[in-house]
């Protein structure tokens, strides 16, 4: 029986992939679930493009800055060793590849690593793109986090993005609820599965070719 | 004597000129210049170009702008939020334009017209459909796009502190675009939580130096 | 009698061209003399491209702080209301516009406004170039302050600089010890001279042909 | 846990291969990292590239990384100056190597390579020789020069106080080149007068991020 990780399990799996002294920066949604299971035996330094570093943890209720907000405009606090700097500083350090990791959604990525994140082909609604081709161009390492398929069921992981890209041959890892992927030379190849998904099954929800590392693992999240 | 402190919004706004383009600081609701948004809206301007990272939310600030037809085209990063019902609105009846650039790219065209550059070749996007109509390159090894700054008549920020020169320091992440927009617009008008004597702002501790600066009006929280 | 301006005099008449509340940086030689003589009914927001606003007078014997220097790299104080800040945001200032007034000595200066203050045809020296051209782009008006001729007699105010260019058609106003003379659509146009000087003389020692103004008057310099 | 404080100046500059781009901050006796620079020479690494602004003066720091040979270019804006001895024996010798850079664009440039630019152009030198062989555009009305990043293996740089983060405050006008150069190198190696506790230094007043350092190292004045 497939049991698919949940999101919590899937940001503690991605928590261990951050080394301890990281400069991470969370996207929105998902990722941001990463810092609440990262372990204090870990110092992460987490940066905000809204100009943070050192972001704390969501405060009390009651002791709300309405300024002092992350990306996704919820409230945050500042560690001691944080700082803050302006717009333009703030993406000096994603674009100038200061940043260690960066961990993103997706809508889509492709076996050579592209990414499409922002743009659906949905015209009813104005096109937005915020930081995220900034961090995907940026960060030494990119991750994406995402469910391996649509809410209907269509496959993310695919040969070639059919939705606008947001960046080129960028992912290095993909999170999903059924497996860890690693974006290699000869496209998706799998790490890890969640527990009772057979290779055949995750091909068959799978876009791309998959191949399966020789050591290929269950996922352990913690 | 050097003292850009003006007494009231209006007159912090009073010279903003129809088709003027408008730099709006603020990142969702943090460092919004709300009350000299406001007071642009009552001086009356129309036909702005307003540059800011969002297109407003709710019935307040830049979403009353629009509401109130003053604005043509708005170059943003991020025009959908809950709120942004205005915007929305106006978008799909095809009477905004609305130019699309990525946060960093807005933030360093901006900085490119307050430093006399001509512009820049950057990765972000150039391998995207905001590239399209773009010169682009292979620089060190990877596909950049060349980005043209973004200078304006006006930028209305909101800062914490400043003194009579102008100097200003901010509060947390409401910093966020007012000191490069300080740098790139003719005329930089800045709303305050408080004026404090000159010499009053460590020097080593002054975000945005009053050479950038124009005018300042006080708003108490 | 030819009365040639001496280089204070000189000094004083570009202080009473620099209006109230100005922003002015004061090239090294020269110009650092204007700073001595400007009123105090005028506050002047003197910068230094070495990461100094709201530059002060030398400090007193014994005060002197040997990294608050200027960007003659000698030691001055900070005013009340002055800032510090980095290399590149000095430079911002400059480039950007945001300087009223650049003062600016010269080897030679042409019909056209070219200036020429950074290198002469000498190979003997390494060439040495600093901020010049940065100043020489950005302000919003580049004065030049220099002797009307060289040491040796030669023209300074030329049809073409001979010298190599530090910017083309940037000066707006140049002040010697015998005349201040504008950049205008026509070449040079001579504002003033000094007490003595008659027009035939003062063409006598200019390489480029000059204009004289209707209203030519004897400079004062206070 | 992070901690970027190293013990000893040797422990900082330990790794510095030969051939290795170095960027030296200071701006005449200003800011500048002697200690680290002395440290180096111990170290011995040769065939550096400099980045700096000035070439040394006297027999010290830069002065004396070229007096041991150990310089085999050297990329400044001013390398002139009365105590310039060394640079200028050796630059007539033919046994240096000099790029020269106009003083705005050398900070540019570093900025950009910090910044993750492919470049800008400018109108600083656009008409004068160190534009030759360069590419030259009228944009915005006037000539300007496309200038490419300028990227390093190691910064050297002073500071005046540093926490184990690494975040940076700088004092008066020592802070010059510090800030951009910190962003543009693959190691920044920082010298303060003082370490503080996490949390010590002001956070609105940071002048450097830790993001951008490597190691501090202590040198009492």
């Amino acid at each position: 029986m497939i049991r698919p990780l949940s999101p919590t399990d899937v940001a503690r799996r991605v928590a261990r992939d951050i080394p301890d002294g990281s400069y991470v920066n969370l996207g929105i949604g998902l990722p941001t679930l990463v810092a609440d299971v990262v372990g204090p035996d870990k110092e992460i330094v987490y940066h905000s493009e809204n100009g943070i570093l050192g972001m704390g943890p969501a405060p009390s209720p009651g002791e709300e800055d309405p300024e002092l907000i992350n990306a996704g405009k919820q409230p945050v606090t500042l560690l001691p060793g944080g700082s803050f700097f302006h717009h333009t500083d703030a993406f000096v350090m994603m674009r100038g590849g200061h940043l260690d990791v960066s961990v993103l959604g997706a809508f889509q990525v492709s076996e050579t690593g592209d990414l499409a994140n922002w743009a659906t082909d949905e015209a009813a609604l104005p096109p937005a793109v915020g930081g995220a081709m900034d961090l995907a161009v940026g960060a030494k390492r990119v991750l994406v986090m995402t469910t391996h398929t649509t809410r209907d069921g269509r496959p993310k992981l695919l040969p070639r993005c059919t939705y606008p890209l947001t960046a080129a041959a960028v992912v290095d890892r993909v999170y999903t609820d059924l497996a860890v992927l690693d974006l290699c030379p000869e496209g998706f190849v799998v790490r890890e599965v969640a527990p009772g998904v057979t290779p055949e099954g995750l091909q068959a929800v799978t876009g791309a070719r998959l191949t399966f590392a020789p050591d290929l693992t269950v996922v352990h999240p913690d | 004597m050097i003292d850009k402190r003006v007494a009231t919004l209006a007159e912090a706004v009073a010279d903003v000129a129809d088709g003027a383009t408008v730099l709006v600081g603020g990142f969702g609701n943090s460092g919004v210049p709300v009350e000299l948004v406001h007071a642009l809206l009552e001086q009356g301007a129309r036909d702005l170009t307003v540059v800011t990272n969002n297109a407003g939310s709710g019935e307040t600030d830049i979403a009353a702008l629009i509401r109130e037809r003053r604005v043509r085209r708005i170059i943003c990063s991020y025009p959908r939020s809950a709120g942004s019902v205005w915007f929305e609105q106006f978008w799909r009846a095809g009477e905004i334009e609305l130019e699309l650039v990525p946060q960093g790219t807005l933030s360093e065209r901006m900085r490119a017209a307050g430093a006399g550059l001509g512009g820049f070749f950057t990765p972000t996007g150039a391998d995207s459909l905001l590239a399209d109509g773009k010169e682009v390159r292979v620089l060190d090894g990877r596909r950049q796009v060349f980005e043209r700054p973004l200078p304006a008549d006006v930028a209305l920020i909101k800062a914490d502190r400043a003194d009579r020169w102008g100097n200003l320091v901010y509060r947390t992440a409401a910093r966020n675009f007012g000191p490069t927009m300080a740098t790139a617009a003719a005329l930089t008008v800045v709303q305050v939580r408080e004026f404090v004597e000159l010499g009053g702002l460590d020097p080593e501790a002054v975000v945005t130096p009053g050479i950038f600066v124009d005018r300042v009006v006080q708003v108490a929280r």
